[in-house]
């Protein structure tokens, strides 16, 4: 009982973090409670069992990730944001809710008294059982890292940057032809 | 109402995604779109654990989190760059203002 | 020997085609040539063909699981079509060569003539419903390059779209035929669905019998699809003649008279397929009455004659609308043709400003007459004899009222014939127009049509007895030309038809002074818009663009909406999952 | 015992990458801008011939086999059944032809040496897609292939059009694979494992509705829905396919999205005795994506933007045959959606690359990035026949006209409807043929305006197309009459993989 009163705590403060940081009108109170969410997770990963993820998940999630976006954010500057969402609020909100009720609904039925895990080292699973993932996984970030490289690379492209707007296609006149 | 702690695990991951879904929908801004994404990829890496240990296979569930926490990442940092280069040349981040492309 | 000659009436166009598209336009008389030479080595092997016909299949290709195999057999039905769409083809490529001097691009005018030629060989021996449909998509694409030949002018454009759009409707219906056949048979073969006929559901088979209908009433421009013919008219000359009246707009003919004896069965059938022959033919005979474009009336006609061999395959009569088939190719090829000497000279379509031409071009006036008098149904040319003869099947077994309605038809032909006649060659001159009589080519076809309007009824004999040998499903009477001379000499209905055309032709003879001056009224209106279809077919153009309009506001650039896109599917997945569990 | 040689498909291209990279950056400051563009993209090419290799020997012990090749790496491993070797052919296929034609289009361009590297992973990691065996290393790959094509689309970075399609690309593709990795939780949640086969085993023993494993199915359905472009969660792909370099383009429409329902099936499959239910959803999307698709194209002016709206019709006729095998059992269905994937892969393939020779010529040539218009077409057959030809042939066989390739394989689909003899199901083909029909209102004023007598300004002042781009058009265009005149010729590709799509779905 106690044990589920904790991690109902968790998910409720790691949701409240996860909201403030959307309704934030800046940028970098924005990212500190990201960093909040993630720690609240990886404490969630920690009570489950999950040691070694919660440490990745401090040191990348809420470490990482919250470096690089201050950094961004130092490159783009802080945009004064406009509260009012293209969407309408009342839309957004009924979708959401419904969607989280049903899938909460469909889901909860899988949750069953665990059995006994038997241990395994993560470092066994993840090296030898799921070496395969690894390899992946270094495909992946080949291609992430070659992505910022062609993204942010200092040279320009040959041709000159062109300022006018792509015409739109219904603004574009076009004889029907039927 | 079954109190097994799993389940509470379980309603902190729809609160998650419930919140990371509806910052998706309302924010306007780009960088925070990326950060309302990180919120989901939290709730994912929580129910995945969550799913080892109630299959009883948690070394498995960590796995596969551990991979995602790096690959999500990955995936960020690529949505940053390109987050940054749509300041520097369109001038904004507010996403009502990058909608050129329609129709 | 039989395959060979398939393959050469299929293969020496195509290879013709192949060859002409790698033609340079500089060169025109080396197209010109090799056009003519490759069209009547096609129209010589499918004359051939005829000698070699059989119910046999000639040629089996097996092509794999779920497409069947590629038969060709050349059965009586299928060799005198060819034959007709190869003579009168290379007929038509031999006008071109007069006609279409000067003109740019021939290289695409000729190979999509040539392609034409081969896929419509190819449908009518075509034994397989899949490939039938392959060769029937084939024609429609040509014609629809054709129309669209002078494509920097948006009415051609537009009418080879429609055109196109229009058949491709119909299409599916001959899609939807061959995939029933195929799921309840197991075959493609078209003897297979003729001989088990019997053993397929009621229902199925009239699925297949429509779908059948839908698609031959498409594809021949019958009700309600005969808006796109009048608007295929942007094709040049030589084009209308050879798809737009002799050959392409036969198959829907063809396809109804081919599966006549396996869909009599189905209930209705032959009734909606008379119906559909009969509105067809009169409303397009009314429309005739007022048309102002010499192309656009000689479409309308067109129309209305398909009409009548519709008819008569719905009231039984397969021998004489196919005999009506024959010599409606021949005298409307030459009309057409003979139109096409009148327009390269004249410079213009509309007959308003025409008139009195006869003195200048006497030789095209001569055969325009004699087509004409062919198509109004007078002694002893062709048009004669095949129209009493369905006009004397309709007596004696299609329902009375219909038969008063073909009655009425043929006095409207007769009296659109000899307006167009007059309007174009005779009367005053109404405008001075400098023309010149046909060059070289065009005599020469326009000469070899004008024997054939006179002669073809002669080989009525021996077509029937082609189809009795080689037609075992239809079960033919074989009749000599003589017989069938004397039935129609001595069938009452032959003088009903001769009182009714002659009385065509004299309400004109007197309103004939009327004929050119007469101000527009709300019937000619009507009648141009095709009464209300064309209107329809705007509609739904117009729909269909209105609603894309609005689906283009969905796409709104905005990437909080994708997102609401994506999590409104995955809501509707879950409610469709949670009601269907 | 035979030694297994199709993970070298896979190895090849992903371990070129990086060393076509390292050839572009290092060691080669010298060598003049354009010896390095042949460089890269000879290495390219190179890459891609050698991995024909192992794909031939394995496509030949496959045969020789009958059943599943395996390959078995510490406990997850790598499978090749008949639809892995599919995807691999395809991929292979139009790879190597976008590999040659961009040689041209991309000479000189700044970070060309990364698209080619990208290009290379981008080709292993879908082949590897295809072959993965595992739920979540499946993921894996899925996500690295989505990784490798975020740079692609976003290439022209100067371009703000560009920039704006591939922010919304990855966005919706990141919240897409948020859904596959929810599913996957909650299949391991289920079964406790990952393996496909073993989970196949536990879920075939649920035997009423599980419904944690329908919100699975749901999530996989969306999550890689998004990659395949089902309406309504297309929204990322008309920007994405007409803002990529058009040998991207070529590669998202004729092989991605592919992919990505190649994925989805692969992990519905494992979800066991649903299979009716996604079967008829599968026909509901493909519906809406053949009538949305059409009509959105037809109101296109820009002719690429109207390619892509085509390729979401396209999408729906595959997932008509696929919802048609999975309802009804039908081998046509199956088979008939495995050719319709190889002959789009031509089809689109063609008419982007055609497209892009196009833009090649009248524009960037220029030095202007606009996209092309369907106005600035007009006459281009007098100076571009065989450009202007393989751009009709490819636009009527997209439209489904004989004798070209997507007749065919639209007639197998029609036929596996019909055989299931299901009235909805045959409806809904009528419906699918009425929506080809529908395709030709914009595809042929195209071809038309390919055709005009009178040449626009733009054709008149345009360069000439090189030889190495005409070349790649020109057997594109002669693979879609030679199939189209002979279905069968490809029947020894698509067949097996029909029948693995029945297999993995227990059919």
């Amino acid at each position: 009982m106690t044990e589920y009163l904790y991690y109902l705590l968790l998910g409720l403060g790691a949701a409240f973090c996860a909201y403030r940081a959307m309704i934030s009108k800046h940028l970098l109170p924005s990212t500190l409670y990201l960093a909040c969410v993630s720690a609240l997770a990886s404490v969630t990963l920690y009570l489950l069992g999950a040691q070694e993820v919660a440490v990745i998940e401090l040191s990348v999630g809420a470490g990482l990730v919250t470096v690089l976006l201050v950094y961004v954010l130092s490159v783009v500057g802080d945009d004064n944001l406009d509260p009012t969402s293209i969407i309408p609020k009342p839309l957004a909100f009924v979708l959401v809710a419904t969607i989280s009720i049903l899938v909460g609904w469909m889901a909860f039925p899988l949750i069953t008294t665990p059995s006994t895990s038997n241990e395994v080292m993560l470092a066994q699973v993840l090296w030898k059982h799921r070496a395969l993932d690894v390899w992946v996984q270094v495909a992946l970030i080949f291609s992430g890292v070659l992505g910022v490289l062609g993204l942010l690379s200092e040279k320009e492209h040959k041709i000159e940057t062109q300022n006018e707007s792509i015409p739109v296609a219904a603004e574009l006149k076009k004889e029907s032809h039927v | 109402m079954n109190f097994d702690p799993l389940n509470a695990v379980l309603i902190g991951v729809v609160l998650l995604l419930a919140v990371g879904f509806y910052g998706l929908l309302i924010t306007r801004n780009l960088i925070k779109i990326v950060l309302v994404l990180q919120v989901l990829v939290k709730a994912v890496v929580i129910a995945l654990v969550l799913a080892g240990k109630d299959s009883g296979n948690l070394g498995l569930g960590q796995s596969i989190a551990a991979t995602v926490i790096v690959a999500d990442t990955v995936v960020a940092v690529v949505a940053l760059a390109l987050a940054v280069q749509v300041r520097i040349r369109i001038g904004t981040l507010d996403l009502s203002k990058i909608s050129s492309l329609r129709g | 020997m039989a395959a060979i000659l398939i393959g050469f009436v299929i293969g020496i166009p195509w290879l013709g085609a192949l060859i002409l598209w790698r033609t340079n336009d500089e060169n025109p008389r080396l197209q010109h040539t090799l056009a003519v030479a490759f069209s009547i080595a096609a129209g010589f092997s499918s004359l051939a063909l005829i000698f070699f016909s059989s119910a046999q299949t000639a040629v089996d290709i097996p092509m794999g699981a779920f497409f069947g195999s590629l038969t060709f057999t050349p059965d009586g039905l299928a060799v005198s079509l060819t034959a007709i769409a190869c003579v009168i083809g290379s007929l038509a490529v031999v006008f071109s060569v007069d006609y279409m001097k000067g003109e740019a691009q021939l290289s695409r005018y000729y190979t999509f003539v040539l392609l034409f030629i081969g896929a419509m060989a190819g449908l009518v021996l075509s034994g397989s419903l899949l490939f039938m449909f392959f060769f029937w998509e084939i024609t429609a694409l040509c014609s629809y390059a054709l129309i669209s030949f002078y494509n920097d002018d948006p009415k051609a454009v537009a009418g080879g779209i429609k055109a196109l759009i229009i058949t491709q409707v119909g299409g599916v219906g001959l899609l939807a035929g061959a995939l029933i056949t195929y799921s309840t048979l197991g075959t493609y073969q078209v003897s297979d669905l003729l001989e088990s006929a019997g053993t397929i559901p009621a229902n199925v088979l009239a699925f297949i019998a429509f779908g059948f209908l839908i698609a031959a009433a498409a594809k021949s421009a019958q009700f309600p699809f005969h808006t796109w013919l009048p608007d295929a008219m942007e094709a040049p000359t030589p084009i209308s003649a050879l798809i737009h009246a002799a050959t392409m707009v036969n198959a829907g003919v063809y396809l109804l008279a081919r599966f006549y004896p396996a869909f009599v069965q189905v209930p209705g059938w032959a009734l909606s397929v008379t119906i559909v022959g009969l509105v067809s033919a009169l409303i397009t005979a009314f429309m005739a009455l007022t048309a102002t474009d010499l192309k656009r009336a000689l479409a309308y006609s067109t129309v209305s004659q398909l009409g009548y061999m519709v008819y008569a395959i719905g009231v039984g009569g397969f021998f004489a609308s196919q005999f009506h088939l024959l010599s409606h190719a021949v005298f409307k090829a030459l009309l057409f043709l003979a139109a096409g000497a009148v327009i390269h000279a004249a410079g213009t379509r509309d007959m308003r400003r025409m008139g009195a031409l006869g003195k200048q071009m006497p030789f095209v006036r001569n055969v325009f007459v004699l087509g004409a008098l062919a198509l109004a149904g007078l002694p002893i040319l062709s048009g004669f004899w095949s129209k009493e003869l369905i006009l004397e099947v309709g007596l004696a077994d299609g329902p009375i009222w219909a038969y008063v309605g073909m009655l009425l038809g043929a006095g409207m032909t007769a009296f659109y014939t000899l307006r167009i006649t007059w309007l174009v060659f005779f009367g005053e001159a109404r405008e001075s127009l400098h023309v010149h009589d046909a060059g070289f080519a065009m005599k020469v076809s326009l000469g070899l049509l004008a024997a054939g309007t006179l002669s073809t009824w002669l080989l009525a004999g021996s077509f029937s007895g082609l189809f009795h040998a080689t037609l075992p499903f239809h079960s033919i009477h074989e009749l000599s030309t003589l017989e069938l001379t004397e039935e129609i000499f001595f069938a009452p209905a032959t003088y009903i038809a001769l009182t009714v055309v002659c009385l065509g032709l004299g309400i004109f003879w007197m309103v004939r002074k009327q004929a050119a001056a007469r101000k527009e009224a709300q019937f000619d209106i009507l009648s141009r818009e095709s009464f209300g279809f064309d209107w329809l077919n705007r509609q739904v153009t117009s729909i269909t663009f209105k609603f894309a309009s609005v689906l283009q506001e969905t796409q709104t650039g905005k990437l909080n909406w994708n997102v609401v896109g994506i999590l409104g599917a995955l809501l509707v997945v879950l409610v469709f999952l949670l009601w269907s569990a | 015992m035979t030694l297994t040689i199709f993970p070298w498909m896979i190895a090849l291209p992903l371990g070129a990458s990086p060393l076509v990279y390292l050839a572009g950056r290092l060691g080669w400051h010298r060598v003049e801008l354009n010896g390095r563009s042949w460089l890269v993209r000879g290495l390219a090419l190179l890459a891609l011939a050698l991995t024909w290799i192992p794909f031939a020997l394995s496509w030949g012990q496959f045969a020789a086999q009958g059943e599943r090749l395996f390959f078995n790496f510490e406990t997850i491993g790598l499978q090749a059944d008949g639809l892995s070797l599919l995807l691999a052919a395809v991929t292979l296929g139009l790879g190597t032809v976008v590999v040659l034609f961009s040689g041209p289009y991309m000479a000189g361009e700044v970070g060309e040496e990364k698209y080619y590297a990208m290009l290379l992973a981008m080709i292993g990691l879908i082949i590897g897609l295809g072959c993965a065996n595992d739920l979540f290393n499946f993921w894996m790959w899925f996500e690295a292939m989505a990784v490798s094509s975020y740079l692609l689309v976003a290439f022209y970075r100067e371009q703000s059009a560009s920039l704006e399609a591939g922010i919304k690309y990855l966005v919706q593709s990141a919240v897409g694979s948020v859904f596959v990795l929810l599913g996957v939780a909650l299949v391991l949640g289920a079964t406790g494992t990952l393996a496909m086969d073993k989970i196949r085993l536990a879920t075939n023993g649920f035997t009423s509705t599980h419904s944690g494993l329908a919100l699975a199915g749901a999530f996989f359905v969306i999550g890689f829905g998004v990659k395949v472009a089902l309406v309504p969660l297309h929204t990322w792909l008309p920007d994405a396919h007409s803002q990529a370099p058009s040998g991207i383009s070529a590669m998202l429409s004729g092989v991605v999205i592919e992919a990505g329902l190649i994925a989805m099936l692969r992990a519905l499959s494992t979800l066991g005795m649903l299979s009716v239910s996604w079967g008829t959803l599968l026909l509901g999307f493909g519906a809406l994506n053949m009538l949305f698709g059409n009509l959105m194209a037809l109101k296109q002016v820009h002719l690429k933007r109207m390619l892509a709206y085509s390729s979401l019709s396209h999408i729906g006729y595959i997932l008509l045959g696929i919802g048609v095998a999975l309802t009804s059992g039908q081998l046509a269905g199956a088979q008939g959606a495995a050719f319709h994937v190889f002959t789009h892969m031509i089809m689109k393939g063609l008419a982007f690359l055609t497209v892009g020779a196009f833009m090649f010529a009248l524009l960037y040539q220029k030095g202007s990035h606009r996209s092309l218009v369907i106005e600035d077409l007009a006459g281009a057959a007098h100076k571009y026949p065989l450009a202007a030809l393989a751009l009709s042939i490819a636009l009527l066989a997209l439209g489904g006209l004989p004798p070209l390739a997507g007749f065919m394989s639209k007639w197998q689909i029609f036929v596996a409807g019909f055989q299931s003899g299901d009235g909805w199901v045959m409806g809904l083909v009528i419906f699918a043929a009425l929506n080809s029909v529908l395709s030709l209102g914009y595809y042929a004023p195209v071809v038309n305006m390919l055709y005009r007598q009178k040449m626009g300004d733009v054709v008149q002042q345009g360069e000439a197309i090189p030889m190495t781009m005409n070349i790649p058009l020109a057997v594109l265009a002669l693979a879609i009459v030679a199939i189209g005149l002979w279905p069968s010729i490809m029947s020894w590709l698509t067949e097996p993989a029909g029948q693995a799509i029945l297999f993995i779905f227990g059919k």
